[in-house]
């Protein structure tokens, strides 16, 4: 993602305030939930026992990295293993504080170029190299190397000049322009600091054997079955966003490749794992019954699993169809019956966990099948062909959606299916094809789709801008795939990256969604969550804001 | 002597046609396969313009066709297979890594089906009785049920009720339980009626009633000279058990969450990852092209009529 | 048999086998007694019960079989009490049983030592240690040359003779009492056959008792001392040996014999029936009456009611009585008294029969009509009446061929032969199991092309001709196959398979097609109702036949007849042959003849030509040539067979089979090249 | 002996056995169900109704319903055509191919015979699924493109056979004896050899058909069928799975259909196959 702030560096105070309202969105957002009985006398597990040291654990995840170089590779679950392995320059508490991690302190020059960071001494790499000014230069110039190929952690850092090690200790990363995220972005996973001799390898060595000075050390990786973790002994450079010093409690992490929802699960029930995530929704009711088992769930912030429809094509360039077509989806009953209550429907284009998100879009335009059908009526599509479908002068009313495989997961092709049964039901012929990516990217490129389906994790209201600005066409590297040229929405969201005003930023973003339901511009259809399941003995389980799951904490109950 | 070496050779050479053929096969599929290669091996992400570019340049797709596939054999000849597009380590790296598993699973069912299906052969072969009418009922049953179902409906009843075995992976000896039982359970069904079928008529046979004359017991009948004879046809078959026991990989993999062949094959051939396909497709025919020919050295043991080897 | 208590004892076996359609029973009441160093032969045609009637002696007639009789004892005790273990102590051990082509009867992928060892290790007579020791020396007892190199190589390594021998030996390990012989020489070269017999003759020397299966009279004559012959399940007449085969009462016994082609039978009819009809032998559903009733030409009502009698025939004197009505040719030529002739190896031992004298043994047989005369032959067409135009329709001149060598060396099967076909006239082509006669014969046909020499067709080119220009004159050449099964599209009816050879290039379509076939069915002895039919809805006589009305229906000039009898039983075979003589009678084609079988031969040809080893070796009148044979190879196959035998004492006594055969490298060495495949020689 | 029996066990007339019998009923019904589903289930296949998801069976949805509440039986019922579609229609591919391989390797001398068979040895020599998901990544995933992969995947064994059957039938007398009537090559290549390599080769066929269904339904378990929401009982099973601890009737339903197909076309396969078998002396497969 690109996050860019544009307009000088009077604004560099609005990093902090943004954290702020971050901080407070995330609170909310976080809930564990204990399991058993509803009588609770459990307490969600961290707050009581003292941690114990000792044990591995075990986490199954549904996808498996293809590399691990977080310089390179942009997967969420790279981000959740390179969390471990690598530490950043700052770290980000649950409730969204920047706190020192590496950097000791850090100031930003008056132009919002120039951040110079202090850096902790007496931290080493895992394979004995020390850290100093040097590793974080290589690890920045790493990612922005075109060599490389980053496919994200680059984009972390849009408007990197250089980074200047003034000494060991202290350096300076220069801008060529403001950005409000940088702070944020460096406390990311994919700009963790790696050992600089091991960026000196190749890039298959960096995919497949990490080198960082975090928690925990690489230890082995077999591809389609786990990757495994170990405690790094001399770890004493715990993020002050943590709630512990010292090296983690852990001794290993293995994180097994479990891509089968229903194998997922039943690892967890027969203690063959310890954690899983994207615990499959028809299965949450068993885990919350299951005594010796707990359920946690974060709803990711960013952009909500959305349709963004394509307004420059027949028949969605009628938005009397596109209205229809929002108004024509039974969500409510569609969401709880593929996802039993586990994801909430969307309202917004922006999950109620980012900032930004305008809760008065809430309840504003509920299922109306009537209304659906005699907006169809008014846009002329008034014949009905053999097979129910809506014809105008003798052309169904047919909308492709498109889809790759790959990203046909977390019951998405099910809820596809209800969008297309109730699509049907006001006469609309949805169609849903899930192709294989090669397919799937060359009609994207071609910009031959009636819809986009999909979602973005990300912490900010930005995403709308990266989504739906004209300048953020496909072919450079943005996400507007329908090269969509909206003044208003342009305005809107230029303005809002931009301003210094907080209530400018936040009234921006919240006219742009209210402007995307009007206008009906996409179809909000779940917000994600991270829906995790564990074992009892797993304690001290922490999402970051992200929804990500981190392990610092996590330590094995042997009482249990 | 001199006649078996010329043969070994031929068939050496032929087998090394197979392969640059499958391996051929392979890369030429791939070009058909529709969108753009650097696209596709980001998986969905939208490179900026320069990434793109430098990849494309990196991966030889701004060169034409007929220089991309000299090159291709060029290294395929010096037995280099690439390096994987997606996982970014020597193909010949990965095959390894996962072509044990794979062929472990695959030996497992074997043994598995081949054991029981001789016993259930050996038993009924003959005899018209109730219980040769339930084993047939049984093989047909076995026979015509997917496997993928069946997997799934093990790992249901047996792991995740029953916790008797581990749910995924697991390279344990448990863990290799389920996944080989389902990869049998296909097999078994042909192994028991073909080894059937080739000891009704091997006692069919004069030479067994020649050897029934001479007062020689029907279990030593059935073991010493019959069981002999169906394994001919078995043999025949190979080709056809181990293309279902390398397809079957690709499923029972999956479902059963193991690391292997077939996994990384179903996803390589999904990611377009060309050097891994091709890499997994030259593997498969060497495979093969060895099998085929020890085969037919293995007719000459069983069956020493078989002085020139049929292709 | 009067003397002593029988070692084996059967009275009024049955055996019936579950069927869809209910019971079928194949043997129906057989009773016959054996005793040590005897041998009974049991003679009849396919499916009359014969080597089932063995079988059960073994208890071995397969499951689903009902097995009962009245007495079953072996040296006093009861067959049919015996349970599977106890059965097992008995094969083997007491009785041995040999069958027909040992290729198949010993397991081919276990060495022969293995398998004779198979039944020292089943009864533990010698220690697991010794037992291939005493494999060795089983195999040296039955003659087997190089002994302990053949225990150790498999059935296909060794010649047709060693195979049988060691399949003789591997029944004989464990010392039994009984040997049961079920057709042990029928698959096999005649010169090697009489090796086999030879060998038989020396055992029941020793005091084995064998019961011989046969088809085969010839062999019955040459080593049984008692005969029963078999129709549909029971035996209708039995006798000694001679007495059976020089007197015949029962008229089955006599259509049989007569049905013998031989040289005595030129010009006559071999069979009773013209037409194809007649009843099988294979036991038909349970009916009142003699089985035999339906076929025989003496049957009178009260034959169809009840089951005849055992009549005494007693024991005429040579020439006298009743055999005067009886084809006498046909005995002469067969049932050689075996004192006379005398198998070498039971040269020195008592002359057979047990000790008994012949004399004393019953002659009976199960017929009220043993009295009536045969009727006489009816008259064939008469051969050699025909003047053969000096025409030549084919003429092979010395055509070379060779086939590769799954080694990859080339190996001659044809040699440089030369002869002419004329018009009109039959000539054999004799020769044992890859003598190059089969291939010689695809020459003829143009399916093969010689490597040197040339065939020619009057007169013009016909080996060297492309394909498309001999298409037009293929009609001229037609092949009667040995296997007709094979040669009809399964597919196909009758209708189309004739009407496919009729519409041959080179002939005008028959404008009345069907018309024509039918015409062409009644040439052969056939009416329209088989027109529907496909080939495995035919009998055996049936589908040759058809076979011969399909070679004649683009008129052909030539008839090329690959070995058409061998296959057929002797009732079927004489009415096939038959056929061949009324066919050449109304049409006149050159026939090409090929057979292995000098009777045959004999009966069937003008001029006849001896091969081996893709030689021609002689060639010339067949009286001149199987009367005063020229080359010893002749000689040396006149003499294994039984059935020519010197009873004209035309053939030096002195080379008697046994060592004749071996002196000529006949038998053993000349089969040693072509081990696989007895009766075809190579072909691509 | 025993061939006493067998031969009058041969030559009746086999009666059709109650076995057979239900098996071609079944196989008539699902036939039906492939080409007129509506006459069989009322019920609309695609019509959600997410309020009666996950339903067990019962009197209204004999089968249940699936997750968006969709009518179990009634998509059964309806996947029956894709299924047989794909079994049908590789079957018939493979025959094709093979026929036009085996047949020009066996008749168009050996130079052509080598260049063939060492092609279908490199298709030979992938598995089977391999090669069909290979063409499908191709083509696109669609249940036409099914047919085709599984089709070209076992299209090299059918031509095989052909080419086998035909080189044994070559040698056999009758064609060999159709050559001294002056037939042509082609006349006898195709009256003859043709329809005689052909018949083993139809009941074979029957039995792939089922063979065909369950790498059908394998290609759609994993993805690669038919586009949604189109019933398949491959890609019914593969959702049913994920339900099978809170509603079993999803997943075992669609499997039943897929083996209760493939069994009652073996049996009927099986028993022609007895049937001709009877009446073909040329060589078995």
């Amino acid at each position: 993602m690109n996050i860019r702030i544009q307009g000088g560096g009077r604004h560099a105070r609005a990093i902090r305030r943004t954290s702020t309202v971050l901080a407070a969105l995330a609170l909310t957002s976080v809930t564990a939930v204990a399991c058993g009985s509803d009588d609770s006398s459990d307490t969600p597990a961290a707050a009581s026992a003292t941690p114990v040291a000792g044990g591995k654990l075990t986490y199954a995840t549904v996808q498996e990295p293809s590399c691990i170089d977080p310089g390179y590779d942009p997967s969420t679950v790279t981000g959740v293993i390179d969390r471990n392995i690598f530490d950043s320059l700052v770290s980000q508490t649950a409730t969204g504080e920047t706190k020192p991690w590496l950097a000791t302190s850090w100031t930003v020059s008056p132009d919002g170029k120039t951040y110079r960071f202090s850096l902790r001494d007496g931290v080493t790499f895992h394979d004995g190299t020390a850290f100093d000014g040097a590793a974080v230069k290589a690890t920045f110039d790493h990612a922005v190397d075109p060599e490389t190929k980053s496919l994200y952690a680059a984009a972390l850092l849009s408007a990197y000049q250089e980074t200047r090690v003034i000494d060991p200790r202290t350096i300076e990363v220069v801008l060529t322009r403001p950005n409000a995220s940088f702070l944020q972005s460096v406390g990311s996973p994919f700009l963790g600091i790696q050992s600089p001799a091991s960026l000196e390898r190749s890039a298959e060595e960096l995919c497949t054997k990490p080198v960082g000075s975090g928690a925990f050390t690489f230890v082995s990786w077999t591809k389609n079955r786990d990757l495994v973790l170990a405690k790094n002994p001399a770890y004493q450079w715990a993020p002050d966003a943590a709630d512990h010093d010292g090296p983690a409690y852990l001794d290993g992490i293995t994180f097994q490749f479990i891509s089968d929802d229903t194998a997922r699960f039943g690892a967890l029930t027969s203690g063959q794992v310890n954690v899983i995530n994207n615990v499959p929704a028809a299965n949450i009711r068993a885990l919350k019954a299951n005594g010796s088992l707990q359920y946690l769930r974060a709803d990711s912030p960013g952009l909500a699993y959305s349709l963004i429809l394509n307004t420059g094509r027949e028949p969605l360039s009628d938005v009397r169809v596109r209205r229809a077509l929002l108004r024509s989806v039974n969500l409510d009953a569609l969401v709880e019956s593929v996802y039993f209550g586990e994801y909430n429907r969307a309202w917004s284009l922006l999950s109620p966990t980012t900032i930004g998100y305008d809760k008065s879009l809430e309840g504003t335009w509920k299922f109306d099948a009537a209304l659906a059908n005699k907006l169809l009526d008014e846009a002329g599509w008034t014949q009905r062909d053999g097979d129910g479908f809506r014809t105008k002068d003798g052309k169904r009313l047919t909308i492709v959606w498109r889809t790759g495989a790959q990203l046909d997961r977390d019951g998405r092709g099910v809820v596809a299916q209800g969008v297309q049964a109730d699509a049907k039901k006001v006469g609309i012929d949805l169609q849903y094809i899930s192709e294989d990516v090669g397919t799937f990217s060359q009609h994207i490129f071609a910009g031959d789709l009636d819809i986009w389906g999909g979602n973005y994790q990300r912490p900010d209201g930005d995403i709308l801008r990266f989504a739906f600005a004209s300048d953020q066409g496909i072919t450079k590297g943005g996400g507007n795939l329908f090269g969509l040229q909206d003044p208003t929405l342009d305005r809107l969201l230029n303005e809002a990256s931009t301003t210094t005003d907080e209530a400018v930023r936040e009234k921006n973003w919240a006219d742009a969604q209210q402007y995307v339901i009007d206008n009906a511009l996409a179809v909000p259809l779940t917000v994600g969550a991270n829906l995790v399941g564990a074992s009892n003995k797993v304690q001290g389980l922490r999402f970051e804001q992200s929804s990500n799951l981190t392990f610092f904490d996590t330590w094995l109950d042997p009482t249990k | 002597m001199r006649s078996t070496t010329w043969w070994l050779a031929r068939r050496l050479a032929l087998a090394v046609l197979v392969v640059v053929g499958a391996a051929t096969v392979a890369f030429g599929a791939l070009q058909l396969v529709p969108g753009d290669p650097v696209h596709v091996m980001m998986g969905g992400a939208a490179p900026s313009e320069e990434v793109y570019e430098r990849t494309r340049h990196e991966l030889g797709y701004d060169q034409p066709l007929p220089v991309r596939y000299g090159e291709f054999l060029g290294q395929l000849l010096r037995g280099d297979l690439g390096q994987s597009y997606q996982l970014h380590q020597p193909v010949a790296d990965v095959i390894g890594s996962q072509l044990w598993p794979t062929v472990q699973l695959a030996l497992a069912a074997f043994g598995l089906a081949f054991v029981v299906a001789a016993a259930l052969a050996v038993t009924t072969a003959g005899r018209r009785s109730g219980w040769r009418r339930v084993a047939s009922a049984a093989e047909l049953l076995m026979i015509s049920t997917p496997g993928f179902w069946v997997g799934v409906l093990l790992l249901t009843f047996f792991s995740f009720r029953l916790h008797l075995f581990p749910v995924a992976g697991g390279d344990s000896l448990a863990g290799l339980v389920l996944p080989a039982a389902t990869l049998a359970i296909g097999l078994i069904g042909v192994f028991a009626q073909v080894m059937r079928e080739g000891l009704e008529r091997a006692l069919e046979q004069p030479f067994v009633l020649s050897a029934r004359a001479r007062g020689t017991g029907e279990t030593a009948v059935r073991l010493r000279h019959a069981l002999r004879h169906a394994l001919i046809p078995m043999v025949t078959l190979s080709g056809w058990i181990v293309g279902s026991l390398l397809g079957g990989a690709v499923l029972i993999e999956t479902i059963f969450s193991r690391e292997g062949l077939g996994r990384i094959t179903a996803t390589a051939i999904a990611g377009r990852d060309l050097p891994l396909v091709t890499g997994v497709a030259v593997v498969a025919a060497t495979i093969f092209a060895l099998l085929n020919i020890a085969v037919d050295l293995l007719y000459r043991v069983i069956d020493p009529r078989m002085k020139e080897v049929v292709r | 048999m009067a003397d002593s208590d029988p070692l084996l004892a059967v009275d009024d076996l049955r055996v019936s086998f579950a069927t869809r359609g209910g019971p079928l029973a194949a043997v129906r009441g057989v009773s016959f007694t054996l005793a040590a160093g005897e041998c009974l032969a049991i003679v009849g045609e396919s499916g009359s019960g014969k080597s089932v009637t063995a079988r059960a002696l073994v208890g071995l007639v397969g499951a689903g079989a009902a097995v009962s009789a009245r007495r079953l004892e072996l040296a006093g005790q009861d067959l049919l009490a015996l349970g599977e273990r106890d059965w097992r102590r008995v094969r083997g051990r007491r009785v041995g049983l040999v069958l027909q082509d040992a290729l198949s009867s010993l397991d081919p992928v276990r060495t022969v030592g293995a398998e004779i060892a198979e039944t020292l290790g089943n009864h533990r007579l010698v220690p697991r240690s010794a037992r291939p020791a005493r494999a060795v020396e089983l195999l040296a007892e039955a003659s087997v040359p190089e002994p302990a190199l053949r225990a150790r190589q498999r059935p296909f390594e060794l010649s047709g003779g060693l195979r049988q021998r060691a399949l003789i030996a591997s029944a004989l390990a464990g010392e039994p009492a009984v040997l049961l012989a079920d057709e042990p020489t029928t698959a096999l070269d005649v010169s090697v056959q009489a090796q086999i017999l030879d060998l038989l003759a020396a055992r029941r020397a020793d005091g084995v008792a064998i019961l011989l299966i046969s088809h085969d009279l010839a062999v019955v004559g040459r080593l049984a001392d008692r005969v029963a012959v078999m129709y549909a399940g029971t035996i209708v007449e039995e006798g000694g040996v001679d007495d059976l085969l020089r007197s015949p009462r029962h008229p089955y016994t006599r259509e049989l014999l007569a049905a013998v082609p031989s040289a005595h039978a030129r010009g006559t009819r071999l069979a009773v029936h013209r037409d194809a009809a007649a009843a099988p032998a294979v036991a038909a559903p349970d009916a009142a009456g003699c089985r035999y009733a339906a076929r025989c030409p003496l049957a009178e009502d009260r034959c169809r009611m009840a089951d005849p009698p055992a009549i005494d025939v007693g024991h005429p004197a040579p020439g006298a009585g009743l055999s005067a009505d009886v084809p006498r040719p046909a005995a002469v030529d067969l049932g050689l008294p075996a004192v006379e002739k005398g198998p070498p190896a039971a040269a020195a031992g008592p002359a057979r029969g047990g000790g008994t004298a012949a004399a004393a043994v019953a002659h009976r047989a199960w017929c009220w009509r043993i009295d009536e005369p045969w009727p006489a032959p009816p008259a064939g067409p008469a051969r050699g009446r025909v003047q053969h135009a000096d025409d030549v329709v084919i003429e092979v001149d010395t055509v070379w061929k060779s086939f590769r060598g799954p080694d990859g060396s080339r190996r001659p099967a044809v040699r440089g032969v030369s002869f002419q076909l004329r018009v009109g006239e039959t000539v054999g082509l004799l020769g044992e199991s890859g003598s190059g006669k089969s291939t010689t014969a695809e020459m003829v046909l143009g399916l093969l092309e010689p490597d040197e020499g040339a065939v020619l067709l009057r007169g013009r080119p016909w080996s060297r001709l492309g394909e498309s220009a001999r298409r037009p004159d293929r009609h001229r050449i037609q092949l009667v196959p040995q296997d007709p099964l094979g040669a009809f599209d399964p597919r196909y009816t009758v209708e189309r398979l004739i009407g496919e050879a009729l519409r041959a290039p080179g002939r005008r379509a028959a404008a009345r097609q069907r018309g024509r076939i039918v015409e062409l069915l009644g040439l052969v002895g056939l009416d329209a109702s088989v027109l529907p039919r496909r080939a495995t809805q035919l009998s055996g006589g049936q589908r040759q036949r058809v076979a011969i009305a399909r070679a004649l229906a683009p008129e052909p000039d030539v008839l090329v007849c690959d070995e058409p009898v061998s296959a057929l039983d002797v009732s079927i075979q004489a009415q096939i042959l038959d056929v061949f003589a009324d066919v050449q009678d109304a049409l006149g084609v050159a026939m090409l003849f090929i057979s292995h079988d000098l009777g045959v031969i004999y009966h069937t040809c003008d001029r006849v030509l001896v091969m081996r080893d893709g030689e021609l070796l002689e060639q010339g009148d067949v009286e001149r040539v199987l009367r005063a044979p020229a080359h010893d190879y002749t000689r040396a196959l006149l003499a294994a067979v039984p059935r020519l035998g010197p009873a004209t004492g035309q053939v030096p006594a002195g080379s008697g089979a046994g060592d004749a055969a071996p002196a000529d490298g006949l038998g053993v060495g000349s089969n040693v090249g072509f081990g696989v495949g007895s009766g075809v020689g190579p072909r691509r | 002996m025993a061939g006493v029996a067998r031969r009058s066990a041969g030559r009746g007339r086999r009666r059709i056995g109650p076995g057979v019998a239900v098996s071609a009923l079944l196989v008539a019904l699902i036939a039906l169900a492939a080409l007129w589903p509506g006459l069989l289930a009322r019920a609309d296949p695609n019509a959600a109704e997410p309020v009666d998801a996950l339903l067990g069976p019962s009197g209204a949805h004999w089968f249940g319903t699936d997750q968006l509440g969709r009518d179990v039986y009634s998509r059964v019922v309806h996947g029956a055509r894709v299924s047989l579609f794909i079994g049908v229609g590789a079957t018939g591919i493979a025959l094709l191919l093979g026929c036009l391989i085996g047949m020009l390797a066996a008749t168009c001398g050996r130079l052509v015979d080598e260049i063939l068979m060492r092609i279908t040895d490199v298709l030979l020599s992938f598995p089977g699924l391999l090669l069909a998901l290979l063409v499908v990544a191709m083509l696109g995933p669609s249940s036409t493109n099914a047919t085709i992969a599984i089709g070209l995947s076992s299209a090299p064994g059918f031509a095989r056979l052909v080419r086998g059957e035909a080189l044994a039938i070559r040698e056999a007398g009758y064609v060999r004896t159709a050559v001294t009537f002056g037939a042509g090559r082609a006349r006898v290549y195709l009256r003859h050899l043709l329809p005689n390599a052909l018949t083993p080769l139809l009941v074979l066929a029957l039995l792939s058909v089922g063979a065909a269904i369950i790498a059908g339904s394998s290609l759609s378990y994993l993805g690669l069928g038919p586009r949604v929401p189109t019933a398949e009982w491959g890609s019914m099973l593969a959702q049913g799975k994920d339900f099978l601890t809170i509603s079993w009737a999803m997943a075992v339903f669609p499997g039943l259909a897929i083996t209760v197909t493939v069994i009652a076309i073996n049996i009927v396969g099986r028993d022609l196959q007895r049937r001709f078998e009877g009446r073909h002396p040329v060589g078995r497969f």
